[in-house]
């Protein structure tokens, strides 16, 4: 691999993959397929690790809110603790509701994660570090995303639990009604790239941190509010985690899951975490931009950044209740975000920004 | 405007989390380090040892097995041929205890303590029914403050000189009456200590009772 | 499918198998242990001390336990409180509820054999372990968060010292 | 094009890993159903009734409206994305018709269908 | 796609999710199955779009029918059936005939496709497509359609909740 | 490009067996869904192949995604309504939808 | 009031119902005839000079001859305390209920029935609710009560 | 006909329920997320703490009353030897009431601060729930110096307490609740005002006064909807009143009242400490009571301020060493009673805001 991590490219190294395979003598389109196979199983490792790392990072950040310690014993501060969660829930029983819709029930799960990990085809980690640079790049992680809402349903209807089936109502309600202004907000930013590839995106905001979206745009803080708002609703987050709130449906729609497809919703959660927040980065925040530091440095350094936001959130807030959240959505956050929105295309084209 | 004063409390509790995010935690890592129980702590049930002889000082009279709420002691000391009360069997169901410490405040011979010591999970619950060699040894290096000086020699001594005799003394020794704050003011002894010798005839009641039962 | 049973009786005839056995085992006990997620289950006086282990000072978080509000995904429970006879077919049906493997914390007398209610109590049940299987008893009333703290190091080491052979007996 | 083929072939492959695991999952997990195990998990106690049952109109509601406004948006996104070369014909058009649909919403608020309870 | 190769094993592929869902859709007995199955079809559709270079069409098409409708139809599944519990037989008496009808039309229409000369020679057009133009086009050549389009779609808002809402409050 | 136009076609079929065989309201809206989509299949493909200049067949396939979509909000609306009406949304069991 | 006023008070406005004893002990205790009973607590909820609007307790007594229900009760607006009560035959024992008075005594009535099995007559839920749902032993709180699992703290 | 309506369907919230705070099981009928209908069924933790403490003698049946109400234990104690007390007309040393009421208010601070923080985290907000318990832990702190247990105090006795606080009590009291004191800022800057709270609970679960007191509603949940009543005050034990303190009064009776009323509870609890720690006089802790204590034949209702309203025991002695009756009556009893008369038409979420607001807790409805 090449020496300078700054400068890797995903592109580079699925070509000369692509050319390694080739001289295998295999057909032109097993290449491009078998690549592919091997980008997204590295994708996918990527992401769990990370997602196991947030989760820690989740529960240390709690635990030092509240005081604590969080995870002391297992490695140094607990760093391997998720990873034995992870092996855990690997070996424990699968329970399986009497009552349970076979079919839905078993493919809930596997439609969540896979959801949520469709979304990091297009996401820019670094400077050429994309595996594939759509040219509908935002839309295309808003409709991949959807499948979430689906699969929450599905949880929700397959384990013909009362709580669950709530909990898969009211998230997708949720998700549903915060997905409006989200588009509104992210719209504010694609009138003014022009293009809905996440790598113009981030290459319009390049340069110096002025640049960023968040600075540059004449109502870019209140898109951003908008937006992440929006996208803690999305990731089924504090104050908006009505869906499995603890108090009221006991684990929501999971409730009836246990040990790896139950693992496959929790990771999906935090894969989803780190989504909205990469987006958030993306469209806010400059993406990779950023001197000295390798690009995908700073995208992950941001993204952690967006991330401690948003589970600082989760820590300090009580949860809204299900008919203000809608209210909240619709009443205000809808209306607000067209404004914005209708606003920023005005100033756009009169030319008042920089 | 509203929102504008909702979105500030909302920063403000995010800065009242954030502070603490940076503070040192409080928790107390336990297996590492430990709470330091204070004096006096409520932890498991020990029959004390003599500090010189190593024998317990229980003399079986059988005032904490009835002054426990729960039935959690259980213990036979009948008297033998020289009426003197052999302690036979002296078992605490741990199970059972409820920590109140009423056995302690009850006993008048230091011979029964609710120690600092916690740590007694076991795997199987039949170990949790101490029987006395264990709450001996529980006990054996128990600190505790010898507040039976006067009546100790008296016991000591009077198996020696007159055998016989020795109900009478006990039962002086067993009744302090109302004297509970003695056994629980243990630490600042000077209101009992007169206390005690008072009320001799309420305690010879129950002493005989039990007598009899045993 | 359990094939991990048949692990042991697969490798330990290969020289050097044994190694694969049990550092199989070693992991996947430890990964257990390290990770046993209770069961928010609380009755009486106990739960409130297993509130306070939860909390700041004694933080369960740092044994990796946090707490599951649903049985299928938790792998112990502490019975903290009294269990009466009307709630053990409901305390036998969480157990009954949770994936194994599973394990039981009895804290507190009552739990353990009635406690402070075994004499003259109609209505308490005299001990969990009449209902469902009980690793690990802790004694007190309550126990301190200590105690309970230890309890459960004893459970881990007892998780860690199980085999594979003996897997899914239990 | 060949971008697209990652698609759905990443969501093969997750799909594929995902499965994988239950499997790896599968082998190593103890596995031991009885009747009770599978009852429906409800507080512990006996579920009373169903639970596929008929649900609140309103959930119904609100995903109504939101057809509505993602239909709107799969608009929007072609404009924005246009709007740099477009210019103030654009801009008044599109404010046309967001304010249209933003009658509709006003509607359904004001006929109180926005409220949950 | 850049070579024909993998266009082809994709649209196999993609139509075979397309009709054999399409065809759980009209033939499962639980209509939650069939509301799930016909967002796959849906999703395999946008995969056909792709395939056609329709990028955006694909998105939008997601977005919507996965997005929105999907959950539509099953809010309203949840909201007035207790038919997805019972199994019972969703079809009717005209299965038959149906079936009889569909086959008779499918041969023709087929048979039509097949024999019909001038698409066999439809020349690749230039993949002109993305999202700009279509905004272009929407904005000028489309414009009427485009406003009109608003009215439907707050006529059909209005007119579902007031459909929806009914009598109640 | 006649594949695209069997798979069109056949995708229609099959809404349309449904359509006529399905008994309830909400069935026969997913195979209306399907219909649509076949008829979409079909104008993109016909934009891909054959009008080569412009994108008018996909901007037809959008305003049919549109309709599509209105015509499901609609048609649910009304199907909830029917419910409300007659408790039941098998098209059988009430005589005004029955042709 | 002072305890002093409200004997008075009592004496001379609730004298033919309410008959003082003298076993309570802090507060007036006070008998009266259960038949007079629902009587008797609407007439001193709604006196103006006492207006014993708040039931404390309602506590049943087994004395191994007989029942007796004791009802404690205060004013909230005077601060003032009462007690009364009245003995019932062991056998057959019934009672009104006084929750058209004071509607918290709902509960405290069910346990009563529940526990002692008097009767509450006018009572619109009189189920289970303490003991086990499938519990048949009787009335645990008499003191003959007994069952094979109940077991006595050995005397000591 | 015509109305659309959900069918309604019966949910068990708890006995195992996060949010019921113990084994009340809640028969919840719902129409969609409305609750029309609630029916609480208790009994779960029914350990016939009645039956056992009528084989207990009168010192014996302390712990037991440790029991009944594990939260504020002091209070259990308190009641019980008061009843006691006044059945045997025993007079009570100065000392052992100025560190008795120590006690019970520094109780009453513990339990507010479980309060604080299960009524937060049932709104979703998990920090403050583990503020709560850290700043009790400084209470549990100075109650197990004194008494040596951390929950289960058995400390008030009969004719007085039973032990003398050593000598680090006082400054250590003092520290903490200075401590407590300046929490309380932050306790309000995370909840006060926050919007997401106020919506939450301004408004929801409006307990009219009427309806409170017919149901023997008390302590808190009472004074919150108006009524001025707090037995501390009205109808005094102890040396209650010695102290210069205010009864906190709201008048709306909704979730954010009570809520308001326990955090100003906290501040009135802490100035009685600290005038009781300055007051507190030298002397003996314990009257002179016998272990075999025999009270005269009688009868007493006693009652006293517990954090959840009154706190009753009417005992029944027949001039033995056991009681013939002893009876407990908690506040939570009638206020889990008033429940469903005050809780329904909202949705679920504000039941749970409700149920946490009252503060119920079931050992003292179960007994
Ligand atoms: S501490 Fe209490 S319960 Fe335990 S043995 Fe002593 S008296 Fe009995
Ligand atoms: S009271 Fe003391 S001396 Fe008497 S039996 Fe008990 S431990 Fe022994
Ligand atoms: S063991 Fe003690 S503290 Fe625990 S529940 Fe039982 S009585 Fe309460």
């Amino acid at each position: 691999m090449s020496d300078n991590l700054g400068n890797l490219e995903l592109i580079h190294v699925f070509y000369w993959l692509k050319e390694l395979l080739l001289s295998t003598g295999l057909g032109e389109p097993y290449v491009t397929i078998v690549s592919y196979v091997v980008l997204g199983a590295v994708t996918f490792g990527v992401l769990a690790l990370l997602a196991l790392f947030l989760v820690w990072w989740e529960r240390k950040i709690a635990a030092h809110i509240q005081q604590r310690f969080g995870p002391m014993r297992t490695g140094w501060h607990g760093w391997y603790q998720t990873i034995m969660d992870a092996v855990k829930l690997l070996q424990k029983e699968d329970v399986r509701v009497d009552k349970r819709d076979k079919f839905v029930f078993f493919w809930a799960p596997v439609v969540c994660f896979v959801a949520a990990f469709l979304a990091y085809v297009v996401m820019p980690f670094g400077n050429q570090l994309i595996v594939a640079d759509l040219s509908i790049g935002i839309l295309y992680v808003l409709a991949v995303t959807t499948f979430t809402v689906i699969s929450l349903l599905m949880a929700g209807w397959g384990s013909n639990n009362k709580y669950a089936l709530l909990g898969g109502m009211r998230s997708a309600a949720q998700v549903v009604s915060y997905e409006v202004p989200m588009v509104a907000a992210i719209l504010t930013v694609i009138v003014y790239v022009g293009s809905l590839s996440m790598v113009d995106i981030v290459e319009a905001q390049s340069g110096l941190f002025i640049n960023w979206f968040i600075f540059k745009l004449p109502f870019g803080p209140i898109a951003f509010i908008v937006y992440i708002i929006a996208a803690t609703a999305e990731a089924n987050r504090v104050p908006f985690d009505i869906p499995e709130a603890e108090q009221e449906l006991v684990a929501g729609f999971n409730i009836e899951y246990s040990g790896m497809k139950f693992a496959m919703f929790f990771l999906a959660e935090f894969v989803n975490m780190f989504t909205v927040s990469a987006i958030a980065v993306t469209l806010f925040f400059g993406g990779w931009n950023g001197v000295f530091l390798p690009s995908w440095v700073w995208f992950l350094g941001k993204t952690f950044l967006v991330v401690l936001l948003l589970m600082m959130f989760r820590w300090t807030y009580p949860r809204l209740r299900v008919d203000q959240l809608m209210e909240f959505a619709w009443k205000f956050l809808v209306p607000l975000a067209f404004a914005n929105l209708i606003l920023g295309s005005i100033m756009k084209y009169l030319g008042w920004y920089w | 405007m509203g929102v504008f004063k909702n979105l500030k409390e909302l920063i403000k509790g995010m800065g009242i989390t954030g502070k603490h995010l940076g503070r040192h935690a409080i928790t107390i890592q336990y297996p590492e380090e430990k709470w330091t129980m204070p004096e006096g702590s409520r932890g498991v049930v020990v029959l004390l040892s003599d500090k010189k002889t190593g024998e317990l000082n229980c003399t079986g009279c059988g005032l904490c097995e009835k002054a426990c709420p729960t039935g959690a002691i259980d213990l036979d000391a009948p008297r033998g041929e020289d009426k003197k009360r052999v302690l036979k069997k002296f078992v605490v169901d741990n199970a059972l205890c409820c920590f109140c410490g009423l056995c302690e405040e009850s006993c008048n011979f230091c011979a029964i303590k609710m120690d600092t010591r916690y740590e007694m999970s076991v795997l199987d619950k039949k170990e949790l029914i101490w029987d006395m060699g264990k709450l001996q040894e529980m006990g054996k290096d128990v600190d505790y403050v010898d507040t039976r000086k006067k009546k100790k020699p008296k016991v000591a001594k009077k198996p020696v000189v007159k055998p016989t005799e020795d109900a009478k003394p006990e039962a002086a020794a067993v009744n302090p009456g109302d004297a509970k704050p003695a056994a629980e003011a243990a630490p600042d002894k000077e209101p009992e200590a007169p206390k005690s010798p008072d009320k001799p005839a309420e305690g010879d009641d129950k002493k005989t009772e039990s007598g009899g039962e045993n | 499918m359990g094939l991990i049973k048949k692990v042991p009786a697969f490798f330990e005839p290969i020289p050097g198998g044994g190694v694969v056995t049990t550092s199989l085992e070693g992991i996947l006990h430890h990964a257990q242990a390290c990770s046993l997620w209770y069961m928010l289950f609380g009755t009486a006086c106990c739960a409130i001390e297993l509130m306070c282990t939860g909390a700041s000072r004694y933080d369960f978080d740092r044994l990796g336990m946090i707490f599951r509000a649903t049985p299928r995904q938790s792998d112990l429970i502490i019975t903290a409180g009294t269990i009466t006879k009307k709630m053990a077919p409901r305390l036998r049906k969480i157990y009954d509820q949770m994936a194994e493997p599973r394990y039981v914390i009895a804290m507190g007398g009552c739990t353990i054999s009635g406690g402070p209610f075994y004499y003259d109590s109609y209505a308490v049940e005299k001990g969990v372990d009449h209902i469902i299987p009980v690793d690990v008893h802790i004694p007190g009333c309550p126990p301190r968060p200590e105690s309970l703290l230890e309890g459960c190091l004893h459970l881990q080491k007892k998780i860690k010292s199980q085999k594979l052979s003996d897997w899914q007996e239990k | 094009m060949s971008e697209y083929l990652s698609v759905l072939i990443f969501a093969v492959t997750g799909a594929a890993i995902v499965l994988f695991t239950f499997f790896i999952s599968k082998l190593i997990r103890p596995h031991n159903p009885y009747p009770e195990k599978g009852v429906t998990y409800e507080c512990a106690e006996d579920a009373i009734g169903d639970s596929w049952i008929r649900f609140n109109p309103r959930f119904y509601i609100f995903a109504l409206i939101f057809v509505i406004f993602d239909v709107e948006v799969i608009f929007l996104f072609p404009w924005a994305v246009a709007f740099g070369e477009l210019g103030l014909f654009a801009l008044v058009e599109m404010v046309i018709f967001i304010l249209i649909l933003f009658f509709g919403l006003f509607y359904a608020w004001k006929k109180g269908v926005l409220k949950w309870v | 796609m850049s070579d024909p190769g993998s266009v082809g094993i994709a649209f196999w592929i993609l139509s075979a999710i397309v009709l054999i869902s399409g065809l759980l859709v009209v033939s499962l007995k639980n209509i939650f199955h069939c509301a799930l199955f016909l967002m796959l079809c849906l999703t395999g559709v946008a995969g056909i779009f792709i395939l056609l270079h329709a990028e955006f069409l694909a998105a939008a098409q997601v977005l919507v029918y996965v997005g929105a409708v999907s959950v539509l139809m099953i809010f309203a599944v949840m909201l007035t059936s207790n038919l997805a519990r019972k199994k019972i037989v969703q079809t009717n008496q005209n299965a038959l005939v149906a079936f009889v009808s569909c086959v008779a039309f499918v041969v023709g229409a087929l048979w039509l496709i097949k024999g019909t000369e001038v698409w066999k020679f439809a020349t690749e057009a230039l993949p002109a497509n993305n999202t700009m133009t279509i905004g272009k086009l929407l904005m000028t050549e489309f414009m009427l359609p485009f406003e009109v389009v608003s009215v439907l779609l707050v006529a059909a808002m209005i007119g579902a909740i007031v459909l929806a809402r009914g009598e109640e409050a | 490009m006649q594949y695209y136009l069997m798979l069109a076609a056949l995708l229609f079929v099959i809404g349309l067996f449904g359509v006529i065989t399905r008994r309830n309201t909400i069935g026969i809206l997913m195979s209306l869904e399907l219909m649509f989509n076949a008829a979409n299949i079909n104008l993109v493909a016909f934009n891909r192949y054959i009008s080569g200049d412009g994108l008018t067949g996909q901007i037809f396939a959008i305003f049919i995604i549109v309709v599509a979509a209105a015509e499901a909000t609609i048609g649910l609306a009304i199907v909830l309504l029917i419910y409300r009406n007659w408790r039941g949304i098998d098209t059988d069991s009430y005589s005004v939808m029955k042709w | 009031m002072t305890k002093e006023e409200l004997r008075s008070y009592i004496d001379s406005t609730f004298g033919s119902q309410l008959k003082a004893l003298d076993t309570g002990r802090h507060d007036p205790m006070y008998e009266i005839e259960p038949q007079n009973l629902v009587k008797t607590c609407q007439a001193l909820c709604d006196d103006e000079k006492v207006k014993f609007n708040f039931l404390c307790n309602i506590s049943a007594v087994d004395t191994t001859e007989k029942f007796e229900v004791v009802y404690s009760i205060a004013s909230l607006p005077n601060k003032l305390r009462l007690d009364f009560k009245f003995s019932l035959p062991y056998e057959n024992a019934e009672i009104d209920s006084v929750q058209e008075v004071w509607s918290g005594a709902n509960w405290h009535e069910r346990e009563i029935w529940e526990l002692y099995g008097i009767n509450i007559r006018n009572h619109d839920n009189l189920t289970r609710f303490l003991l086990p749902d499938d519990w048949d032993q009787g009335f645990p709180m008499r003191k003959d009560w007994d069952a094979p699992d109940f077991i006595r703290l050995p005397e000591k | 006909m015509g109305k659309l309506k959900t069918e309604e369907f019966v949910v068990n919230m708890g006995p195992v329920h996060p949010a019921t705070h113990g084994v009340c099981r809640l028969m919840l009928t719902m129409d969609g997320e409305k609750v029309v209908k609630i029916e609480p069924v208790i009994g779960y933790l029914h350990r016939a703490i009645e039956k056992v403490c009528e084989n207990r003698t009168y010192p014996q049946c302390i712990p037991m009353m440790d029991r009944f109400e594990y939260v504020t234990s002091m209070s259990t104690n308190q009641v019980f030897s008061q009843a006691c007390e006044r059945l045997a007309e025993i007079e009570v040393p100065e000392r052992a009431e100025y560190l008795r009421v120590i006690m019970l208010e520094l109780n009453r601070i513990a339990s507010h601060l479980i309060f604080y923080g299960t009524t937060a985290m049932d709104m979703g907000a998990l920090t403050p729930f583990l503020y709560g318990l850290r700043e009790r832990e400084l209470i549990i702190d100075l109650f197990e110096m004194t008494c040596g247990q951390r929950l289960t105090y058995n400390y008030i006795r009969i004719g007085g307490v039973s032990k003398d606080i050593p000598k680090e009590f006082i400054p250590k009291c003092r520290e903490a609740l200075d401590i407590i004191e300046g929490k309380l800022v932050d306790y309000e800057g995370l909840l006060n005002e926050n919007p997401i709270w106020l919506i939450r609970t301004k408004g929801i679960g409006h307990l009219p006064a009427e309806l409170a007191t017919s149901f023997g509603v008390s302590g808190p949940v009472l004074r919150a909807s108006g009524v001025d009543y707090d037995i501390r005050r009205d109808d005094p034990y102890s040396i209650y009143d010695r102290f210069d303190w205010k009864v906190a009064v709201c008048q709306n009776g909704d979730c954010y009242d009570r809520y308001l009323l326990r955090l100003e509870e906290i501040r009135q609890s802490i100035s009685i400490v600290r005038q009781a720690l300055d007051g507190l006089p030298e002397g003996n802790i314990k009257a002179k009571v016998s272990p075999k204590f025999k009270p005269p034949v009688g009868e007493v209702y006693s009652r006293i301020e517990n954090s959840r309203g009154e706190m009753g025991v009417y005992i029944q002695s027949d001039g033995t060493t056991k009681p013939l009756r002893v009876k407990c009556r908690g506040g939570s009893y009638n206020q889990l009673q008033a429940l469903p008369y005050f809780g329904t038409g909202g949705l679920v979420a504000d039941l749970v805001a409700i149920f946490a607001t009252l503060d119920v807790i079931l050992p003292e409805v179960d007994r």
